[in-house]
């Protein structure tokens, strides 16, 4: 009877501790990777809103992709700056909680912030990011939290270089 | 497979016609197959946790049962002995029964309590070894209600109340018959095994009870639970404060109300259909005074299942009589006498809250529950001297709702721990509903919470024609009294199939309302 | 019998037992007096009331308990 | 129960059949205004005439090609059989289901749904198998094209998909209870809004540039079918220049070589918009994704051209009962690119 109250008591004691690891954070992820232009950073994922008014200066120029049906909910939006665009999703327009969904450089005119540019070669990806978490002859992949970011590749040198949400 | 769910359907009618066509001796065949198709549509990985249960509860009682007769041939052949001899032998033979029930329990408790508690008390020790990694365990369908059913009926045989089912087949229908393996009631052997195995002829009242039965749970679930759950999970995702944790109280009294007595009635009427009459495991709860009241109304089978396995055997063990012993003598009479039940009624409701789930949001549920009823029981001389000095106003029927109305809100608050499913969270809801009682506000945006203002009207009219239907039937369900009459009783089905069909909350944009108690 | 009464009348002194029929329905014997009651009986008799014996017509009134400690005690 | 406690329980049921059937019909979608791509598939059923050329894909088939300008310039006699998003099992089972009905000389399938493994969205399937008639063609290509949240129950009574349509109910449920007006010309969904087209970029990057596996085995059942009745299958490509649907010269090339691996016709139009005039600031009618009326023109001529000459397709402008058949759809046609009602 002594060692049922015993076992009792422990398996008690155990139970009171898990409340408080209840709600300890997941260990910390590396932060996620993000682009930055003319000192404005983004990331997708994040609300678009902000992101375009620091870039209005810029005056980008949007385009609307409306799905084949009319009646289906939400847009992709693809905003044309210098060098990269920003593709977004939104329910309709001027919808406050608009999300970037992809930031896409296009020329190497603007580079990301570790300093990887189209043209680069795959090597030198690799060099400055370290080991993919997925890589084929095509693509180098960088996968961070709720994000990825995708150097495309052509005869070994990068052709495209994107930061997508992760699905 | 849902209730609600074609498959379901279709199974329930092949299940009936086949059940009808074979000879009475072996119509159980066709409940033992349906029982374990059902189960195996569930996911055949499942199976191997309720065979083993079953076959564990299955040797174990024939164990148990043959210890029993030979330790009762040993002692009749021994002839006549001196009274203390015998006494000697009895207990011995006794512990000797006990130890094997021990072991039949560790092991159909143990396998429960492995697949349904690891992760809760693992991730207490996560507090300590953060690298630990939980394992994902799957629950099987419905292991709380047959783990706890095949565990009394070892009880049963124990105590000798019930004789060991020698047909294993006949045993595992017991512990998976398909109506009642999701969420209950939780039978025991004395009164299910004559139901299952009886002779049971096509009789045409019966059945359409039961047919009625089976229409009323489903709207029950469909048309207002379902529907309040869509309210009910906007509320508690953005954890809204003040009046809406009132309004979460109500709506979420609907919907466990409709989903937990619709899926009864839904068990019950099913079971019916085959002439198997099942335990009530509700009597209109929410017409219930007192906290204590209220638990011998709700769930009924849940706690005569406690009480009678848990509550009384701790109470009289032999550790809790020798404390008994001590605290009379040295706590005075008072305390002393209270003192064992306290601690077998804690327990009891601490284990009655861990059933539930695995979190400490039904561990505290569990508990606040046994303080309102010790704290009620503690004022009972209080309550009996108000009642003395205002007999005719503790009399009148004003009085009577008002206690209603209170152990209603009573116990809707302390429910509402299983929607918000942490602790300090809940405590903090409830205790904004003092400091901004922002009433104004919720009703203003009530089409906020993602039910239409046609929604709202449904939901509504739903609750009023329960709420109708349960005064109706005071006397006797509305159910018994129509099946007496078919063609108003199809008029009635017909009509409930048609509301069900136009203002039921399934489909695409409504995830599969499974049952809530289906997940335990 | 007598020890039955003693025990009884340590429980509630101001009950008259020999007359009483109907103990549980009129609560005078609640949990917490049941609980009491069959510690003492099993030291006093020297038998042992299981769990499943805790029924009301067990209780119902000093004859019925002295019945039932009779009957556990031939077993 | 007595005999006549079971005619009256019978009754009873009947007229709940009844009321249930009558709820679906005033409950399903109406698509008369607003998405009217939902009314295109059973639009089909109504013609009754046969047709020499059956046009099958997605919006880039039935907006840019107009049957009326086919007959009018060539006298080819076609039908659109295209809804939104049509993916290429859903194409497949279209066909199998209009060689119940007729037998075309040509069957002409936009391959941009070759991009699209799986359902992107259950209102695609809706749109496409409700307005189908029950056969065991629809039964298969339901059970071919449900998603994971989708049932069989809820294609063969709608009722159950529908109903909580019963708070939304508009005056047109009532009206369209038992008919529907036509909203194509010969499944061509007249677009007469002008949107020039101004940003030229290209699509997103591509994660995996290989069309699905999926895709290629319901081409080829297609293919089958057409040798198996002697009807010539043509690939094409819409001439789209937009970066939300960019044709990727990855997907270009599997599709060049797919077609030349099985000697099929396939007709690039993208890199051909010039030869075609296509003007892209007066040819679409959303910067580029899909042409309007004028562009659908365009293409149309350039294509029956193609058609009469490579596939020797005749012309029955000469057959007096189909030509005042067609002269019909013509005014129509006419009246509403005029009238300007979109």
């Amino acid at each position: 009877m002594k060692k049922f109250a015993a076992l009792l008591l422990t398996v008690a004691a155990l139970m009171g501790f898990s409340s408080c690891g209840e709600d300890n954070p997941g260990n910390g992820e590396a932060a996620a990777y993000s682009f930055s232009f003319d000192g404005v950073e983004m990331r997708p994922g994040d609300k678009a809103a902000p992101v375009l008014e620091a870039l209005a200066g810029h005056s980008p120029q949007s385009s609307v992709k409306a799905s084949c049906l009319s009646g289906l909910s939400g847009e992709d939006v693809t905003y044309v700056l210098p060098g990269f665009r920003i593709q977004t999703f939104r329910q309709q327009e001027g919808d406050a909680d608009e999300q970037i969904r992809l930031i896409i450089l296009s020329d190497d005119s603007v580079a990301t912030p570790e300093g990887v540019a189209i043209g680069a070669e795959a090597q030198a990806v690799k060099d400055t990011y370290g080991a993919p978490s997925e890589e084929t002859e095509f693509r180098l992949a960088y996968t961070r939290g709720s994000m990825r970011l995708v150097f495309g590749l052509r005869e070994g040198k990068v052709t495209n270089i994107s930061y997508e949400v992760l699905e | 497979m849902q209730f609600n769910s074609i498959p379901f359907l279709l199974l329930l009618t092949a299940a009936l016609v086949l059940y009808y066509c074979l000879p009475l001796r072996r119509r159980w065949y066709v409940l033992l197959g349906a029982s374990y198709l059902y189960y195996l549509a569930a996911g055949a990985e499942y199976l191997v946790f309720i065979l083993y249960t079953t076959a564990v509860s299955y040797l174990t009682g024939l164990w148990l049962g043959r210890r029993a007769m030979r330790d009762a041939t040993a002692l009749a052949a021994a002839g006549e002995l001196p009274r203390e001899e015998r006494r000697a032998r009895q207990a011995k033979d006794r512990r000797a029964r006990f130890r094997i029930l021990v072991g039949g329990l560790v092991l159909g408790f143990g396998m429960l309590a492995v697949l349904k508690y690891t992760g809760f008390v693992l991730s207490g020790v996560q507090a300590f070894v953060p690298t630990l990694r939980i394992p994902e365990l799957l629950l099987p369908l419905g292991i709380s209600f047959y783990t706890f059913q095949s565990m009394g009926y070892l009880i049963d045989v124990y105590r000798g109340k019930a004789q060991p089912e020698r047909n294993p087949f006949r045993f595992a229908l017991f512990v998976s018959y398909f109506p009642q393996i999701l969420q209950g009631p939780i039978s025991r052997f004395g009164d299910l095994e004559p139901q299952l195995f009886g002779e049971h002829r096509f009789q045409g009242e019966r059945f359409r009870a039961g047919l009625a039965r089976v229409v009323w749970g489903y709207f029950k679930k469909m048309v207002v639970a379902d529907t309040a759950m869509i309210a009910v999970r906007t509320l508690v995702e953005q954890e809204l404060t003040g009046a809406y944790v009132v309004l979460l109280i109500l709506l979420y009294s609907a919907v466990i109300y409709g989903d937990f007595t619709g899926g009864i009635d839904i068990t019950i009427g099913v079971s019916e259909l085959f002439g198997v009459r099942l335990k009530e495991n509700f009597d209109r709860p929410f017409a219930s005074r007192s906290v204590k009241e209220y638990w011998r109304r709700w769930h009924i089978t849940m706690g005569t299942w406690f009480t009678d396995y848990v509550f009384y055997p701790l109470s009289v063990c032999g550790p809790m009589q020798r404390l008994s012993k001590w605290s009379r003598a040295h706590l005075g009479a008072a305390l002393g006498k209270r003192l064992p039940v306290y601690i077998a009624t804690i327990v009891t409701w601490f284990l009655t809250g861990l059933w539930h789930g695995a979190g400490w949001n039904f561990i505290v549920w569990g508990l606040l529950n046994c303080l309102c009823i010790q704290v009620s029981q503690e004022l009972q001389p209080l309550w009996r001297r108000w009642q003395a000095a205002a007999p005719r106003l503790c009399a009148s029927r004003i009085w009577g709702c008002w206690q209603a109305l209170r152990t209603f809100l009573l116990m809707g608050l302390i429910r509402s721990l299983d929607c918000y499913r942490n602790v300090p969270l809940t405590f903090r809801l409830w205790g904004s509903i003092l400091t901004d009682f922002n009433w104004g506000q919720m009703l203003g945006d009530l089409t906020g919470l993602g039910l239409t203002p046609a929604d709202w009207g449904v939901l509504a009219a739903g609750v009023l024609v329960q709420f109708a239907a349960s005064l109706l039937g005071k006397r006797e369900p509305l159910r018994e009294r129509l099946s007496r009459r078919p063609v108003l009783l199809c008029a009635c089905l017909t009509l409930g199939v048609i509301v069900i069909l136009l203002f039921g909350s399934y489909g695409i944009g409504y995830d599969a309302g499974d049952f809530i108690y289906g997940q335990f | 019998m007598e020890k039955l009464y003693e025990i009884l009348k340590s429980l509630h002194p101001d009950v008259d037992f020999t007359a009483e029929e109907d103990l549980i329905g009129k609560g005078i014997l609640d949990s917490f007096d049941i609980v009491t009651l069959i510690t003492e009986i099993n030291s006093a008799y020297d038998v042992s009331i299981p769990a499943e014996e805790i029924l009301p017509e067990n209780f119902r009134s000093a004859a019925a308990i002295h019945a039932l400690i009779t009957r556990l005690d031939e077993a | 129960m007595k005999r006549k406690q079971w005619i009256a329980c019978l009754c009873i049921l009947l007229c709940g059949g009844v009321l249930l059937w009558f709820a679906q019909l005033l409950l399903v979608p109406k698509y008369m205004s607003g998405n009217r791509e939902g009314a295109m598939t059973a639009e089909y059923y109504g013609d009754g005439s046969t047709h020499d050329v059956l046009f099958l894909g997605d919006c880039e088939v039935y907006e840019c090609y107009t049957p009326p300008t086919l007959w009018a310039e060539y006298g080819i006699t076609s039908y659109i059989r295209g809804t939104p998003q049509q993916l290429v099992w859903h194409s497949y089972y279209l066909l199998e289901e209009t060689l119940r009905y007729e037998t075309p000389r040509a069957v002409v399938f936009n391959v941009y749904a070759m991009r699209y493994g799986e359902p992107q969205n259950e209102a695609y399937n809706r749109v496409l198998l409700d307005g189908m008639r029950f056969s065991d063609v629809k039964l298969r290509a339901v059970l071919a094209s449900m998603t994971e949240e989708e049932s069989l129950a809820s294609y063969l009574f709608p009722l159950l998909r529908y109903h909580s349509r019963w708070s939304e109910l508009e005056a047109a449920d009532l009206q369209y209870l038992f008919h529907r007006d036509s909203v194509t010309h010969n499944g061509y969904l007249m677009q007469t809004a002008v949107v020039p087209k101004e940003l030229d970029i290209e699509g997103e990057p591509l994660s995996d540039p290989t069309l699905p596996e999926i895709c290629f085995a319901y081409l080829d059942r297609m293919r089958e079918l057409c040798e198996e009745k002697g009807i010539q299958l043509i690939l094409v490509k819409a001439p789209t220049n937009f970066w939300g649907y960019y044709w990727y010269d990855e997907w270009e090339e599997q599709m060049v070589s797919y077609a030349g691996e099985h000697g099929l016709p396939y007709y690039n139009f993208i890199p051909l918009a010039d030869e075609i005039g296509l003007d892209w600031s007066t040819d679409t009618y959303d910067g580029g994704a899909h042409l309007n009326v004028s562009g659908a023109e365009k293409l149309t001529s350039y294509f029956g051209a193609i058609l009469r000459e490579t596939f020797g397709l005749e012309d029955h402008r000469a057959d007096a009962e189909l030509s005042a058949l067609w002269q019909e759809k013509c005014n129509a046609y006419e009246a509403e690119k005029n009238g300007g009602t979109s």
